[in-house]
């Protein structure tokens, strides 16, 4: 090959590279190693991490725990969805194309908007692009006005993109577990660009977004509501609500929990957003001879066509995890996908009794719930979690952090792999642990195993 | 039924909805296992949904087969080369899905204790050093979910760095060859764009550049080497040039596959670099994503960086601990949920412990070595006399060609040669871009493919030239023997039909 | 080219070895990590190897394309209709294939001691107990590897029955229509095979059995439903029979499919039941296995069961301890290595599990449905005139087709027809066989498959007979679309090459 | 569809079945459950095993722990290879049929015998279907001569299976871990069908094949050779030793262990012995327009043909396993696997010396070694075995339920997963338990963490 080239060796093809900038040592790097060293490094790393299968996980926040089938995982490790790059060549892509055009049909059925996207990278920077999608749209408009019921990260990222784009965000916070809507209506004025809500929102109350949108409508500011779609089989969708844009974290369908990622945001609009949406758009159209075939729609809003004019920058965005959601959707079906809704709003509202019944524990809220509930927990919440563990349980998450006004606030959140046998043992973990602490028993570290094992009997 | 039609194009696309029976379905849930009174006693009616979305009804045997069918409509890297310019389409190795998988990692909550977590942090928290030392920068954060993320990423930091001091600065240079996403993100990040000229070597036009720096350029990026696969040489008096004016050096780092081990945009002057993990490090692609877009950053822009910063803790006895550093005033905050793609992440890290120091340079080298190679094939023959190289100098890991004299001499267009390769069981390269070069094909062979299917490839440009000699229309009306043929394009944006009616 | 030639075709099949370049390899192994002295000075120069085996020398990217690419050549379940008669080619879930890897089964080592095999111990007790349950016989033996072997291990078990009891017997009764096994097991197991004829219903010729049974039969292999698809109503007379002569009745249950929850062979009288677990049980067939063939057996000849057998013993506090039985004094011994293919058990249970009571009962009868719908459907049209079912009755799971008028009346034999399915992209039946039957087809389309699947196979065969009203030469030419064309299996068995010249 | 059928219920179809046969009740199995739960109780059920990733495994005697590749299941979870029935229809399974062509190469190239078959189901019955072909090739002898280092479950198999086809067996012993090479010449007649060896054998000892053939050369047996793939990229093979037939396990080629299967059995032999071979072949042809393709060759031997006169009943062997083998051999490759088969003896070398060099261990024999070594421990050999169990080691395999003769032996097997760090801390193991039983000290039973994690560092 060298001969061909006309070189003697291939260093001299780096030789473009200025001597002073080639490095001249190897990389600070150990040497490469085999295929099942590697294998054993990473497995005795992941052994270190205590995962949903040796403890009953009742973490939320966004992400959840719930069952992937297994044909998920067999398609979506097929080589030919797994490697290959965009579909800039459509007539060799029809496979992911497709894929992105049933996933478009699925998200648009579950947010009742005619639109949707091939999907952006997750939740919170797709809450973040609908800031910058509103500013657009609303013809310059440059201030967001936010319920705090929306997800801390979507908050913060939001405001990370605003420094940038340019845009003042004003929050407006929660009564009773719910956006206060005299507050929003206040918020919200001629100057607004977009009001974002989300419902459930973080401390798991279902909002009355029809409500809330109002302001928003008389103003003519984009209502943006962030929801769950695993809710989407049993509460009003966002569509019927008079949303503009409805989005969220994809991960619950179909995409495993991965210590948060990659999983996948998806985003749906108004027809009348369609040419302004962020993002890959599949659409239909037909091949010279009149097969039916699908394209890479409207490229004309995108940075390889438009470039600084481009309606958003991403290019490479997350095909793989949508395509897992839509083998997730149609295993799940029409029926299954409703029937799993109505077990989350069942199991959860069994857990609310059950827990708010221990000593020391008590709702936060009294709004309604889906699939997730706030306790107010009567000891420090930090050293609960921490007995809690030690008997298997991770029994939820910490609202204090992002809540310091909920400094004894826990979020539950519940999947269809959270079995009633296993709520039971959270009460009666929360319990012993409460009591310990009001007791300041010594923690007991003996018995740490995992007690899934035992409840999956 | 005969051979005439490819047996794909006889099965004409169907829907996953247009398989759908009612009644039918693939799931069986648990049972409820608690009380199961109707919803409106748990949620107030008017907040729940009364029909249910239309989602299709098919058993699981169709459902595996209709996606089976739908995977062979497409085609793939572990089917044939894939020489996509600028997207280092190399081997994803397998061992890589098999570590990403392992329960630890798959199913451990984004939320769990950093306490019970030490696997995952300790993780990220080598990849973080590894990318670093391969940079040449001190400090690295995994948050941005892919290049595009990066960029934005390092805007940020640029703005942030600028307002530190007091400055606010509108201006972010960037040369005419740069790649979409750069001009984007400068838009999305509050900046405006200003394009730099492009030299007769292929480098930064350096008098353009000098011309334009001043007191209010935030930032330059560059990709070095760049989109042409160019190294530019003069890299060393341009970041001079930047830093003079007191601007940041932002380095996309799409094509980092060139230079892995053998030099380093720290050492060239950048202050922040990009990284695409699903390029140079070998996540696969996902037909779309998913990728990551890691940045390393100079000390100066060290403060700024994304919130919550993975950091390793000396703890006692107990030896050191990997924690979540929330804490930090200056910080542009987070730029997405949790602490980014962790999957992604365990991937590239496996493959760097299985490259290893050498292995990454060998890698770099491969790759250069085999686009210098494929180049060279490609100046053989009607290739050479109607596909001239835009910039004859030895290439790095890419380079790219003209199709002008080609669309001149045998009336077939760049468009047309990328549909013919189609025929031949190729991916074309990276067509129209960049810009600057016309009819352009960027071909990037990566250092995973044998000789022999460069040879392969530069023979297929020879037949589909020579064809044209013959007869253009062949070209022009390729393919032919894909699922589907030329598509519309047109049609799909004029009257955008982008979901299914029900 | 153009789609003239399906793009297979186009593809010459070239081996892994064509594929090798020297000095090129994938794997990577760990380093020695111990003193390295040449071999001869660890093991006598004599007894080494000289020239390494000329394994081929492919780079791992190579590797995943050449058998990805082979992978496409192959028509399989999850691709379409495979209504191969005998073989229950129904659904395989993917979740079996989930659980079956899941480190507990798939690294541990046969020999573990049983005190840390618990789970795998009672798993494969647990299937002991269902199987038991569906057979209705209180014994069962996992070990045989597929159904061949358990006729083998039945035959053994008979000759180990009568030896007890002093007695030696050298003949075994099986109806014309058995399955080649039944025969060639018969022989392997030392016995001197006897054909039963079959009557007017299909079923056995009672009369011609009577005539033949006597002291000296030690069997009667039986498939029921037979191989014809049909219940053999005289059941119970003939186990009658047998068991009134001394002789053993064996149950070949490769088409339990039929009757699973809805009718037991232990309540047929039968002694002795194999099951095949990749057809009934959904393991996969992996072209040609992995399987297991299981056999269930009544008291009296639980006995003579395999060594080892596992059983559960009531231990004390810590509750029922699940071992292997060794001492077993009057057993045939071992069929196999280690405790038989307990991946495929995995499989099976977790089946078993996902189904349930209900699910199993409603699989067969959907089967059993399905397949009366196939024949109802093959009743009509030019598929009825040409092709009549061969015994006119109600069938169960599959049914028998006579292509005999059709080869009179249209000039094309059942292979022609068969092999013009596969231009339809539909796998076609078994055929051949039962021998009882003249080109004979024999149809099994599964639980699995929906009506649309049923009805676009009727509607291929009508099109078929009716292209061959118009031109016989299209079937008898067919295949045209397939990755080759009609192989010579006759060069093949006549000068074969079964290995690659190197 | 009742109606296009004509009848009123699908109940009607099962009235073929007398109605004393229908099964009236149930079946006495529990109802089904959701995948979810499937999942969940068989990983319960997975949990209480105790696997080669949670304990260093030295068991072998027969199988391996060997590292499989990724690819390996990569492809062979591809559905059109995992799915398809036996290869009938050879246009629609040339993926398959093209595979068994090559592993047969792969085979005979190990064994250096021109011919393979696709396969068997494991090795012993290979070795007891190595019985019968040999007794229709040896016109109708019925004398096998068994090493008694042949594998105790292959003597097993063959014990069993010439039960039914009517054969004798003599067997020879061993002298310091080979066989008796006098008693074996002794034992050998005119009346002997074939003589069966093994190497390495059972308590891992190379033996002599070449010498010890002579006598069945002599008498004109055939010699069947049982041998450990994994070994013939450094010993030599039984081609160039004499062999008739070679045959062995296939697990270590690219197969898990699977609680001992499914796996494969090899099988070789002569030209002299292609129409009398047991089992499918693939063989090489041509289609009607030239191409080049594969088949199922020499089907005149089977039982779907032949019938009673087939040369063997199996129908369904083991397919998958074999790919995965083949896939396996490609990825080691020409260097690789020689390079493979370099590190198991000089690792076993190592163990060998080190363990030793333990007090109360010597080694059993004195024959040359490959990948197995056999020990002899001054402590009673289960106890020992108990105390490294508690260590996160599994010792190995005791000899003494086979060979009553050795009943303190101790089988140690050597992968290239058995890190020289690994070795150590089985002599240390060894050494403490040993230490232990002869003092009585009371078992140890805090440390029971799989000591892999640590050996991953
Ligand atoms: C030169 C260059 N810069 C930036 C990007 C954007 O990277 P990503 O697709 O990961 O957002 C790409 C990807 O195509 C690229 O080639
Ligand atoms: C009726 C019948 N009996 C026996 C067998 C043999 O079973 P196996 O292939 O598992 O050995 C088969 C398989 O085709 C069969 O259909």
């Amino acid at each position: 090959m060298l001969a061909a080239i006309g070189v003697e060796s291939s260093e001299e093809l780096f030789e473009q590279i200025p001597e002073s900038l080639r490095l001249a040592r190897p990389l600070a790097l150990p040497p490469g190693i085999s295929e099942a060293e590697v294998h054993e490094r990473l497995a005795a790393l992941a052994a270190r991490n205590v995962d949903a299968e040796r403890q009953v996980c009742f973490l939320g926040a966004g992400m959840y725990d719930h069952y992937v089938p297994a044909i998920v995982d067999a398609i979506v490790q097929r080589s030919e969805f797994l490697t290959p790059y965009t579909p800039y060549q459509p007539e060799i892509s029809q496979g992911g194309l497709q894929a992105m055009f049933e996933f478009q049909t699925m998200i648009s059925e579950l947010t009742a908007l005619p639109v949707a996207t091939a999907g952006l990278y997750e939740g919170p920077s797709s809450v973040a692009s609908a800031g910058y999608l509103a500013i657009a749209a609303s013809g310059g408009r440059r201030r967001f006005v936010v319920s705090r019921g929306l997800h801390p990260h979507s908050r913060e990222t939001l405001a990370t993109y605003s420094r940038g784009f340019g845009a003042e965000i004003a929050e407006v916070g929660l009564e009773d577990g719910l956006t206060d809507a005299t507050a929003l209506a206040a918020a919200v004025g001629g100057g607004t660009a977009a009001v974002f809500l989300q419902s459930p929102n973080f401390l798991g109350a279902v909002e009355d977004v029809e409500a809330l949108g109002a302001a928003a409508r008389q103003h003519g500011a984009l209502l943006v509501v962030a929801c769950d779609p695993m809710t989407l089989g049993v509460l009003k969708p966002p569509g019927e609500c008079g949303a503009d844009i409805a989005l969220g974290e994809g991960q619950p369908l179909g995409n495993r929990l991965d210590f948060g990622g990659p999983s996948f945001g998806f985003f749906c609009g108004s027809e009348a957003l369609l040419r302004k949406l962020p993002g890959r758009i599949a659409g239909e159209t037909d091949d010279v001879d009149g097969r039916r075939g699908f394209v890479l729609a409207l490229q004309t809003r995108e940075q390889h066509i438009r470039r600084e004019k481009a309606t958003h920058n991403i290019c490479t965005a997350q095909a793989l995890n949508a395509l897992a959601a839509t083998i997730h959707l149609a295993w799940l079906g029409r029926g299954g996908f409703r029937e799993l809704g109505e077990l989350l709003v069942r199991r959860t509202a069994y857990a609310g009794e059950r827990l708010a019944a221990v000593a020391g524990v008590e709702l936060l809220h009294g709004a309604p719930v889906a699939r997730e509930l706030a306790l107010r927990l009567d000891a420090p919440v930090e050293a609960v979690l921490e007995r809690c563990a030690e008997r298997g349980i991770a029994a939820g998450y910490a609202l204090g952090r992002e809540y310091p006004e909920h400094g004894d606030g826990l979020l539950v959140a519940i999947t269809e792999r959270r079995s009633r046998e296993q709520i039971d043992a959270l009460a009666e973990a929360l319990g012993a642990a409460i009591a310990a602490e009001r007791g300041r028993l010594p923690v007991d570290t003996t018995d740490n195993r995992p007690v899934t094992q035992e409840a999956g009997r | 039924m005969t051979a005439s039609e490819a047996p794909m194009q006889r099965e004409p696309a169907q829907t996953i909805f247009e398989r759908s029976k009612p009644g039918r379905r693939a799931a069986v849930l648990p049972a409820a296992e608690v009380p199961e009174p109707p919803l409106e006693e748990l949620i107030p009616a008017r907040l729940l949904r009364t029909a249910p979305p239309r989602l299709p009804e098919v058993a699981e045997p169709e459902i595996v087969r209709h996606y089976n069918r739908l995977s062979r409509r497409n085609f793939d890297l572990d089917s044939g080369f894939y020489p996509l310019g600028s997207c280092t389409m190399k081997h994803n190795p397998r061992l890589n899905e098999r570590v990403a998988a392992l329960p630890g990692h798959a199913r451990l909550h984004p939320a769990q204790d950093p306490v019970r977590a030490q696997g995952a942090l300790e993780l990220m928290y080598l990849l973080q050093e590894s990318l670093a030392e391969i940079c040449g920068l001190p400090h690295v954060s995994l948050q941005p979910s892919a290049g595009s993320h990066g960029e934005l990423a390092g805007l940020l930091l640029t703005r942030a760095f600028h307002a530190d001091r007091g400055e606010e600065r509108h201006k972010v240079l960037a040369p005419d060859t740069s790649h979409g996403t750069n001009p984007a993100s400068v838009t999305m990040a509050g900046y405006e764009i200003v394009k730099v000229a492009t030299d007769e070597r292929g480098g930064v036009a350096v008098d353009d550049l000098r011309a334009k720096v001043d007191e209010d350029v935030a930032c330059l990026m560059l990709t070095n080497p760049n989109t042409l696969g160019l190294f530019d040489e003069n890299i060393a008096e341009i970041a001079a040039l930047i830093h003079a004016a007191g601007g940041t050096l932002y380095y996309d780092g799409a094509n980092l596959n060139a230079v892995m081990g053998h030099s380093r945009p720290g050492d060239m002057g950048f202050d922040i670099v990009h990284l695409n993990l699903h390029k140079s490090f070998s996540q696969p692609h996902g037909g779309g994503g998913p990728g990551a877009g890691p940045i390393a950053v100079s000390e100066r822009i060290e403060p700024f960086l994304p919130r919550p910063q993975v950091v390793r803790r000396e703890g006692g006895s107990s030896g050191p601990f990997f924690d979540l550093d929330h804490e930090r005033p200056k910080s542009i905050g987070r730029l997405r949920g949790f602490q980014g793609n962790f999957g992604v992440f365990v991937r590239a890290y496996a493959y760097i412990l299985s490259l290893g120091a050498d292995g990454l340079a060998e890698a770099s080298e491969t790759a250069v070595l085999n686009a210098n190679y494929l180049k060279a094939r490609l100046a053989e023959g009607r290739a050479g006399k109607h596909l001239p190289v835009a910039f004859e100098r030895h290439c790095m890991h890419e380079f790219v060609l003209s199709g002008k004299p080609m669309k001149r001499e045998l009336g077939i267009a760049t468009l047309d040669l990328a549909k013919r390769l189609l025929d031949f069981g190729f991916h074309p390269p990276t067509v129209y871009f960049p810009l600057l070069v016309e009819e352009a094909l960027m071909i990037e062979p990566t250092e995973t493919e044998a000789k022999e299917t460069l040879d392969a490839f530069a023979e297929a440009i020879e037949q589909i030239l020579a064809e044209a000699e013959q007869d253009p229309e062949i070209a022009r009306q390729a393919p032919y023997t894909t699922p589907v043929r030329r598509l519309d394009e047109v049609k799909a944006t004029r009257k955008p039909v982008v979901r299914q009616p029900l």
